[in-house]
C-alpha cells in the first residue's frame, strides 16, 4: 500500500453537510496550523442552500506557500457526510489517507486498495459522551478534529489557545471543548500510530501575517477609509462586506459622548435603492458605499451610468460570483468586467480596482474613497467570493496615522466667499475633475443643480451638440488623469532575456509563485504584470510592449480583461494569449502552467530541463 | 391663513425674518407648459419656503425624471437640486438625508415616477420614515412623454384620446397612511389657499410627510371626461379640514371663525397646525379613520384634501438607526478613522 | 448680393415653437417635395420638453439622392420662432434666404449683407382673417408653406393633394386648409419674384418609395412578425414603435368573429416589468417583444442576462438616444453598442441587428423574431432616434406571402410521444441549440423548469464546475451558430486597387455615397462594408482582412463597434481607424470625407484631382 | 372540510377525477430547511390541486429568488416552471398569462422577494388583476440569504441576534386589499385544515388571488421574540371565518355544523365556498371592513387569518384588453400576418 509522505505540504478536504457546525470546528483546524507557523489556505465550497446539503471545507496546508488551489484529488479526505462518501473516496489521491466516522461500517463498495483508511467511532464516542442530541452533533466536528491533531501531530497547546480565544466571552464552553478534542486525539493515538506519514511540524513562516477573510477586510477598509453611509442589499458573497462594516462601526466609530453612531448603514429594498442611497450621500459630502454582486451589479447599472455622468462620487463594492443571471451563486469567478468597466448605455467608463489578498482589500477599499472623491466618479473594488469569503493568510493590516483622507476638489463656504463665479463643470485645472461644492455650504454662491442630463460648465441644462461633446471630451479627460492616479501595476522581471509575460490579476495572484515555479522546472521563465486597476497606467503598456507574447490569465470564459486590454491599449489581440479558467472553482497554478508551457513549448525549441511532480 | 396674510403683505417685496424678498426664493424661468399645475405647485413652495423663513441654500430639492420632476429647476435656486433618475427620488433622498441630516429635503416627483416606476421605492421611503417633505404632483398621466395614463389615472377616466381607463387608480395618499407616513395630505395646484399653509406644515414636520397635489396636465389630460382636468377637480373636491399654520414665533391671533370648530395641534418646535372642520368633524389623527374617510368619499365620486392625518410625535430614520447628530458629512477624520493603534488590535485577533 | 442658384438640391430649416402645430405643416412641405418625385430628408430636431420651446425642422432636397444630414448652415431658414431669431440668421448660408413674419418688423441689428430677406406678414394676414386665436396659430403654419410653394415653384395641386389626404375623415378642414395655403401663395406671388433662384422641379426620383418612419416600420414588423405580446414603458425615442404596433394591430390584429384581438398590450410599471412580461411570454410560446431606449436598457440589464443564460428568445426594440444617463433624450447616437452586445453581468453575449432604414427596420423586426426562436436568445434591434423618429424615403414594404415564421426548435406533444428522453439542454444538433418545450404541451414528457442557476442537459440544478463548463461552452457554440444566421454585410468594392474601406452601420449608411462622391472627387477610392448584424459573420471578417486600412465610422464617443471588431475577430486595433461623431445630430458626409480623406491624404502621395465644394 | 374528506380516503393513494394519485402531483426531493414551513405549503399545494383533479401539466409554476421560490422545485413535476430573478416573477406571470390564457398559474413568492425588492412588480400586477394565484410564503426573514430582516417583519419582532426590528412591517394583504386584488387571504403554513381549501378556492377563482402564508423560517426566525415564529403564530392567530371549497361536482352535503352560521358564495365555474363564521361575523365580501378588521386584529396583537375578502364576480386582464379566449400562443400565422396585399395599402398610405 502507498503512502504518501509529507511534512507540510498537503491537500486535506472535509466533507460535512452544511448547517451543521461544521465550519467553525474547519476553520480552527486551519488555523491551528497558522499559529504553528505553516502557511495553509482554507476553502469553503458550500451549496447555495441553508442546510443539510453536502457542502466542503479544502485547506492546502504549504510550506513553500503555495496557496493557490492546488487541484486535482485531496491528500487527505476527511468524510463527515454519508451522502456524499463515494464522491469523496473518488477524491482521495493514491497513497492518501480517509478518515470516516466507523461507527456505522465502511460499504465494502467504496473500498480503495490505494487508499488508507482511517476509522474513528465518532458517532458512537459521542452516544456514549453526550445526551443532548445537539451536543452530539455539535461535538462530532470537535472529535474529528481532535483525532486529526493526534493523527497530523498538531500540538495540543495550540489547539487549545484557539478554543480558548474562539469561546471567548462564552468560557463555560471551553472545557466541553476541549474534552471533545481529547475524546478525539486518544481514539486516534490508541487505535492508530500517530502520526501518519503525513503531518505537519512547527516552522515560521506565518509571522506578521492574519487569517482573515477578504470581506471583513474590505469592511475594515470602508471605516478606515472614512465611509459614513452605507446603503445595501444581501446578495452572496458581498453580504458580509457590509455585516463587517456594522460590526466594526459598531465598535470603533461610536460617538463618546452621547453612545450614538458615527455612521448610518440602510439596508434597501434592493439594490437600485442601495446605489441610490450611496449617491445620494456622496452627493451631499459623506462617503457613502455599496456593495453587491453580480445581478446587484446589472440592477446598479442605471445607476451607475448616472454617478459617472453627474461625477457622484461613489464606492461599489463588487464580491464577484460564477455566471451569467443568478449562475452559481456559491461560486466564483472574474466575470464581470466588462459589465463593470462599461456598465450602463452610452459612453461610459468606470475605474476598477483589483485586489488580490485581504491586505488590498482594506487598503484599496480606503484608498478608493480617495481616488471616488479625487475623480468624482464611482470606484468600483472588483474582489471575488474566493477572495471575500474565505480566509487568507494575509499581511497584517497596517494604517499609516499621518494620512489624510484625500477629498478632492470642494468648495467651502470661505473658499467660495473668494469666487467670482462658479461653475461647477469647468476644468479649471485642465486634468477633466472641476470644483464641487456641497449643497448647504453658502448662502449665495455655489448651488447648482445636479443632474443625468447634458449640461453646460455652469450646470445649466443644454441640448447643444457642442456643449455635450465638450462635457464628454472632458470626462475622457478625466479618465486619462484617473489612469495616472490609481495603484500601479505589480511587475516581476526575470532578467532573463524571455520575451513571455503573465498578466493576471485578483485571486489568480495566488497561484503565480507556484505555477512560475512550475515554469521554471520545465525551463520556462516569464515575466509577470499583476494588473492592480482599471484605467491602464502607462507601465501595463510598456510591460507589454516589451514583451512579444503574453498570457492574460483570467477567470471567467471570455478573456474579459484582455478586451479591456486590447480596446484600451490598442493592442494587437493575437499578441495576448487567453488562459481562461471558469468553472466556478478557484483557478490553479496547474492549469496555468500547462495552458502556458503548451503555448511556450510549441513555439520554442528549447527542451524542458526538469519534470515536473504532477500530482 | 397664511396667504391671505401674505398678500396684504405684497409678499414679493416683503421681506422675511431672514431679511430675504420671496425672488430670493425663486427660479429660473419655467420651460413647462403655460398653465401647468406644477408651476403653481412650485410657486407654491417658494412662497412657503419664504413665509417660514427657510435659508434657501439650507433646503436641497430632489427630484426623479417627468415634468414634475423638472420642475425644482424654476423654484429656490440658491438650493442644491438632485435630478436623478426616473422612479428614484427616495432612495437619492434617503443616502442625502443620511449624510446631512440639517438640510430640509423637498423631494418633488410625479404620479408616474412615483406611482409606476418608483412604487417600490415610494413605499420604502415611507417605512423608512425618512424626515422629508414628499410632493407627488399627481396629473394621472405621463406628461413628458406625452400623455400615457398612469397608475394614478382614476377607473372610468378617459384619455385625451378618448379610451376609457378601466384599471383602479392608485392613491397614493391612502398607501402612504397605510404604509405609515406621519403626516398625509391631499391638495390641488389650482387651491393655493390650501396649499401653502400644507406646505408650510409638512415643512414643518419632523418626519416623512406626504402631500399628494392634484396638478393638471394642460396639454395632455385637462379635457372633459378627465377626472383631473381643472374643471373636474375644481368641481369634485372635498376638503377634510381647513388648514392654518401658525408658525412658532408668531402670536396666535387667528382666532376661530364663528360657527365653526377649530383645533390646534402643536408641533415639536411649537408651531401650531389650526385646523378648522368643515361640515362633519374630521379627526386627522387617526389613521384608519383617515383612509375610511378617503374611501368613502372615493365611493361619492369626491376627492377629499386637505390634512388627511397627522403624527405629531413622529420619529424619523435617524432615530431608529440611532446616529449621531451631527451632520455625517461633518465629521472630521479623527472620528471616522479609528488609527493604526486599533487596527493592530483588530490585526490580533485573526491569529 | 450673392444668391444661391439651386434647383432640387438645397436645405430648408423652419425654426419654429415646440406644440404650436407646426410639425405636420413642415411633414407636408416635405411630403410635397416627394410627391413631386424629388428625394428629401427631413430632420426634426426637436427639445426634451412639450411646449414652449424652439425646435427645428430641417430639410434636405436633393435631386442627387444625398439624404444624410448635410450639415453647416441652411440655404433657406423659415424663422417663425422670435426667440430663435439671430440664431436662425446666424444659420443662413451667405446668398441664402431668410423668410420671417414681417408682421413686426426685423431688428436692424439681425440685418446681414449676405443674405436674401423675404417678409410675409404672416400674422398679419391671420389676425385679417381668423378670430378665433387657436385658427390665427394653426395656419400661420399653413401660410407659409402656401408662401414657400410660390417661392420654390411647389406644385399646388401637389399641396392641395397633399391636404386633402391629410384631412381624409375630416373633410370640413380641407377647403380652409387649401385657403390658407392660397393665402401664402398670393402673399409671396405679390411681393417677391417668384420662384427663387433656389426652386424645385419635378423629377421622377422616388418612384416605388415611400416617405415613413422608422418606428412605424418597425411596429409594422412587429405585427407582420408575429409578434402577440408586448410589455412596454414609454420613453423617447422609442414610444412610437409600441405605439404603432397598437394601432396597426387594432385594424389588422382584429379575430373577425368575435371582434376580439389576436394580441395583447401590456403598459408596464416600468423596464423591468416590460422586458418581463415579454420573457415570461416567450417562454410560454408567443412572439413577444419590448422597445425603449437608454436607460430603459439599463434597467433590463438583468432580464437580459436571464434570458440569455436561460435561453428565452425575446425581440428587444433599443432606438438609441444620445450620452450616458439621461444624456440628451431627443439627440440620436449609436452609442448603447457595447452595453447591449454585453448586457449583464457574467459572460453573456447577446444578438444585435443593425437596421439602416425604415425598410429594413421591417424587415429586421420580422426576421428578428425568427431568430430569436431559431437561437432561443434575446435578439435586439439596434435603431436610433434619427431612423426611429423621423420620416425617411424608403424602399416600399414587402412581404413575402409565401415566407413561413420559423419557430425554431420546439418539440409538440406528438414529438414527445415519440421521445424516450427529453433533456432541454441536450445538444442533440451540436450547433449549441437545444429542444424546448411549451408549457402544458405534453401530460408526461417534456415539463422543465427553467432557471437563471447553472444546470445539466437535464435542467437540474447544478453546482458542478464541468457540469457549468459543458453548457456555458455550448452557449458559446450557438453564438457562432448565430453569426451563420445573421443578416450578412453589404459589402461593395470598387474594384480598383484599393487598400481602404469604410465599415459603418445603421443610420451613417445615409450619408455614405454623398462620402463616397466627395472622396472620389479628391482622387480617393474605398471599398465599402456596411455591418448589419453581431456577432459578426465570415464575411465581415474576409472584408478586413482584405483591406489594409479600415475607417470604422461610428455615432459615438468610444468606438464600440470597433470594440467589438477588435474583440470578437482578433484584429489589430490599429488597423482599424476612428471616425467618431457623437454630438447627437446625425453624422455628416461632410464630417466622415474630411476625417477619411486626410487620413488616407496623409498616407498617400497621390495629390488630390479635384476640389469638393464645402458648401 | 376537504382536508378532513380526503384523509379519509388516503390521500396518497386516492384517485382523483383524472385518475391520478397524489403522486402524479409531488416533485423531487426538497433541499429545503428540515421543518421549513414552505415545504408544508408546497404539500398544500400537492394536496390541492390534486383534490381539484387540475391537470399537472396544465399547472404553470413561477417564483422569484429565494427558499420560497426555489420551493416549486419541489412540487408538480410535471408542470413548467420559471425560477426567474428575485422579485421579478409578477412580470413573468403576466406575460405567461397574456401568451397563454388556459393554464393554471401558480406563483410562489417570498416576503423578501415581494415586499423589497419586488413590491413595485407586486403592487402592479395585483392592479393589472392577472388571473393567477399569488402566494407569499412569509417568514420576515430573507431565508436564502440567512436571516436579514425583512420588510414584512413586524415592529417590535426580534431578530436571532436579538436586535428589534423598529420599522413597521409592510401587510401585503393589506395592500393587496388596497390595490383592488379580488381575492385575499391569509393563512398559516402549520394549518394545513385552513390552507387546503384556501387553496383550492384561490385556484378556481378566476381573477387575481393573493394569499400570505405565514411561514416560519427554522434556521433564522423561530425564536422566542420573533412573531413569525411556530409558537408565536400558533399562539395569536385568529380566524376570519372557516372555509370549506365545495367543487362544482360535488353534492352538497357538509351541512352547516349546529350553532354556527353559514354563508354560500358562488364562483364563476359553480364551485362554491362556503364560510363558517367564528364569533363575531365576518362579511369577506367588503373590502373596507377587511382592510379595518385587519387592522383590529393587529392592534390586539393578534393575526387574522382565513378568507378576507372575495369579489367573485372579479374581472381578469384578458377582459380589460378585450383579447381574444384563444391562448395568444396558439394562434396560426395566418391570423397574425396581415399579408402583402395589405401591406400595399399600407405603404400606399406613406406616399
Ligand atoms: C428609466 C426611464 N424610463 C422611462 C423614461 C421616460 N420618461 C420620462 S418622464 C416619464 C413619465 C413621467 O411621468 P410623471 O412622473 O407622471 O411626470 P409628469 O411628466 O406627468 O409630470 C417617462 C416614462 C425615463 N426617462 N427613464
Ligand atoms: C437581484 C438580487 N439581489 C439579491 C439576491 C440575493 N437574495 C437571494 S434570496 C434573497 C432574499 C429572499 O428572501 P425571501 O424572498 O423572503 O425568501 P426566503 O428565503 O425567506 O423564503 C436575496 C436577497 C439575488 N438573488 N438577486
Ligand atoms: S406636458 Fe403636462 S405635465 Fe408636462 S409641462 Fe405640459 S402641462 Fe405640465
Ligand atoms: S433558511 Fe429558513 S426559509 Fe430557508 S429553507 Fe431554511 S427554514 Fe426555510
Ligand atoms: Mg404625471
Ligand atoms: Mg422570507
Amino acid at each position: 500500500m502507498p503512502k504518501i509522505k509529507s511534512i507540510n505540504e498537503f491537500v486535506i478536504r472535509f466533507a460535512n453537510v452544511n448547517g451543521t457546525g461544521s465550519a467553525s470546528a474547519n476553520l480552527m483546524f486551519a488555523k491551528s496550523l497558522f499559529r504553528m507557523g505553516i502557511p495553509v489556505s482554507p476553502r469553503n465550497i458550500f451549496p447555495s442552500n441553508i442546510q443539510g446539503m453536502p457542502t466542503w471545507y479544502e485547506v492546502r496546508v504549504s510550506e513553500k506557500g503555495y496557496l493557490g488551489r492546488r487541484g486535482g484529488g485531496a491528500d487527505i479526505v476527511v468524510a463527515m457526510n454519508s451522502q456524499s462518501l463515494p464522491q469523496d473516496m473518488r477524491n482521495v489521491l493514491p497513497g492518501g489517507y480517509f478518515l470516516y466516522d466507523s461507527t456505522k461500517p465502511l460499504d465494502p463498495q467504496l473500498q480503495r486498495k490505494d487508499v488508507n483508511i482511517i476509522g474513528i467511532p465518532i458517532s458512537e464516542i459521542c452516544l456514549r459522551e453526550y445526551e443532548d442530541p445537539r451536543q452530539r452533533q455539535l461535538f462530532k466536528n470537535v472529535i474529528y478534529v481532535g483525532a486529526l491533531a493526534a493523527l497530523l501531530n498538531i500540538e495540543f497547546d495550540v489547539l487549545k489557545s484557539m478554543v480558548a480565544d474562539q469561546f471567548k466571552g462564552k468560557e463555560k464552553l471551553i472545557i466541553p471543548n476541549i474534552y471533545a478534542l481529547e475524546l478525539g486525539h486518544q481514539a486516534a493515538s490508541i487505535q492508530y500510530d500517530c502520526p501518519l506519514d503525513i503531518s505537519v511540524k512547527r516552522i515560521n513562516s506565518t509571522h506578521n501575517h492574519i487569517m482573515i477573510d477578504g470581506n471583513t477586510a474590505t469592511g475594515l477598509g470602508a471605516v478606515y477609509g472614512g465611509a459614513t453611509v452605507v446603503g445595501w442589499y444581501p446578495i452572496t458573497p458581498s453580504t458580509s462586506v457590509v455585516e463587517n462594516f456594522m460590526k466594526y462601526s459598531q465598535r470603533l466609530r461610536i460617538d463618546p459622548a452621547t453612545g450614538k453612531k458615527n455612521y448610518a448603514a440602510v439596508q434597501a429594498e434592493d439594490e437600485l435603492a442601495a446605489i441610490g442611497i450611496a449617491i445620494g450621500a456622496a452627493w451631499n459630502g459623506a462617503r457613502a458605499f455599496t456593495a453587491t454582486s453580480g445581478p446587484g451589479i446589472s440592477l446598479m447599472t442605471e445607476f451607475l451610468g448616472l454617478a459617472y455622468f453627474a461625477e457622484v462620487p461613489i464606492v461599489l463594492i463588487n464580491v464577484q460570483r460564477a455566471g451569467p443571471s443568478t449562475g452559481m451563486p456559491t461560486r466564483t469567478q472574474q466575470s464581470d468586467i466588462l459589465a463593470c468597466a462599461y456598465a450602463s448605455h452610452g459612453d461610459t467608463k468606470h475605474v476598477l480596482l483589483f485586489p488580490s489578498s485581504p491586505k488590498e482589500c482594506f487598503d484599496m477599499t480606503a484608498e478608493a474613497f480617495d481616488l471616488a472623491e479625487r475623480l468624482q466618479t464611482p470606484v468600483i473594488l472588483m474582489s471575488d467570493l474566493e477572495l471575500g469569503m474565505n480566509d487568507h493568510m494575509s499581511d497584517e493590516l497596517n494604517w499609516d496615522d499621518s494620512r489624510r483622507y484625500d477629498r478632492g476638489k470642494v468648495l467651502k463656504a470661505k473658499q467660495l466667499d473668494k469666487l467670482e463665479e462658479f461653475g461647477r463643470y469647468l476644468d479649471v485645472d485642465n486634468d477633466g475633475i472641476c470644483y464641487r461644492t456641497y449643497p448647504g455650504a453658502h448662502p449665495e454662491i455655489g448651488a447648482f443643480f445636479t443632474r443625468g442630463t447634458s449640461r453646460d460648465r455652469y450646470a445649466i441644462y443644454s441640448e447643444q451638440g457642442d456643449v455635450y461633446v465638450d462635457n464628454v471630451d472632458r470626462l475622457n479627460r478625466k479618465f486619462k488623469t484617473a489612469s495616472q492616479l490609481i495603484p500601479a501595476p505589480e511587475i516581476t522581471i526575470t532578467g532573463k532575456t524571455n520575451k513571455a509575460g503573465l498578466i493576471y490579476y485578483g485571486t489568480t495572484s495566488a497561484a503565480i509563485q507556484e505555477t512560475l515555479d512550475i515554469l521554471e522546472a520545465k525551463g520556462l521563465q516569464v515575466d509577470t504584470l499583476r494588473i492592480r486597476a482599471f484605467p491602464f497606467s502607462e507601465e501595463v503598456e510598456a510591460f507589454i510592449d516589451a514583451h512579444e507574447q503574453l498570457f492574460v490569465i483570467e477567470q471567467n470564459r471570455d478573456g474579459q480583461l484582455r478586451t479591456l486590454l486590447v480596446n484600451e491599449l490598442e493592442i494587437h489581440p493575437k499578441k495576448l494569449i487567453k488562459v481562461l479558467h471558469y468553472d466556478g472553482l478557484p483557478i490553479t497554478a496547474r492549469f496555468i502552467s500547462t495552458q502556458v508551457s503548451e503555448h511556450l513549448q510549441d513555439s520554442s525549441s528549447k527542451p524542458s530541463t526538469k519534470t515536473v511532480e504532477s500530482r | 391663513m397664511s396667504y391671505q396674510k401674505s398678500t396684504f403683505r405684497h409678499p414679493k417685496l416683503a421681506l422675511n425674518d431672514l431679511g430675504l424678498t420671496q425672488q430670493a426664493y425663486e427660479g429660473p424661468l419655467s420651460t413647462l407648459c403655460a398653465g401647468c399645475g406644477h408651476d403653481s405647485i412650485g410657486g407654491a413652495i417658494i412662497q412657503a419656503c419664504h413665509e417660514l423663513s427657510l435659508p434657501p441654500h439650507r433646503i436641497a430639492k430632489l427630484s426623479g425624471i417627468g415634468c414634475s420632476s423638472k420642475a425644482p429647476t424654476y423654484f429656490l435656486n440658491k438650493a442644491h437640486g438632485f435630478n436623478s433618475v426616473h422612479g428614484r427620488m427616495p432612495s437619492i433622498a434617503t443616502g442625502a438625508n443620511m449624510a446631512n441630516r440639517d438640510l430640509v429635503y423637498v423631494g418633488m416627483s410625479g404620479d408616474g415616477d412615483s406611482a409606476a416606476i418608483g412604487l417600490g421605492q415610494f413605499a420604502h421611503v415611507v417605512r423608512r420614515r425618512l424626515n422629508m417633505l414628499y410632493i407627488v404632483a399627481n396629473n394621472g398621466v405621463y406628461g413628458l412623454t406625452k400623455g400615457q395614463t398612469s397608475a394614478t389615472s382614476d377607473r372610468g377616466s378617459k384619455s385625451k384620446g378618448g379610451e376609457e381607463n378601466l384599471l383602479e387608480g392608485f392613491d397614493l395618499a391612502t398607501m402612504a397612511l397605510q404604509l405609515g407616513a406621519t403626516f398625509v395630505a391631499r391638495s390641488f395646484s389650482g387651491d393655493r389657499e390650501q396649499l401653502i399653509p400644507l406646505l408650510k406644515a409638512a415643512l414643518s414636520h419632523q418626519g416623512f410627510a406626504f402631500i399628494d397635489i392634484i396638478s393638471p396636465c394642460v396639454t395632455f389630460n385637462n379635457h372633459g371626461g378627465s377626472t383631473k382636468s381643472y374643471d373636474y377637480v375644481r368641481d369634485h373636491v372635498q376638503t377634510a379640514s381647513v388648514t392654518d399654520f401658525i408658525p412658532v414665533k408668531e402670536e396666535i391671533i387667528s382666532a376661530c371663525p364663528v360657527g365653526k370648530t377649530c383645533r390646534d395641534i402643536c408641533l415639536h418646535d411649537g408651531s401650531i397646525i389650526r385646523l378648522q372642520n368643515v361640515g362633519e368633524s374630521y379627526n386627522p389623527e387617526n389613521r384608519q379613520e383617515a383612509i375610511t374617510a378617503i374611501e368613502q368619499c372615493k365611493a361619492e365620486g369626491e376627492i377629499l384634501t386637505g390634512l388627511l392625518y397627522l403624527d405629531h410625535k413622529a420619529e424619523d430614520l435617524h432615530k431608529v438607526l440611532e446616529t449621531t447628530s451631527k451632520p455625517l458629512n461633518t465629521l472630521a477624520e479623527s472620528a471616522l478613522c479609528p488609527g493604526n493603534d486599533v487596527l493592530s488590535v483588530i490585526n490580533d485577533s485573526f491569529r
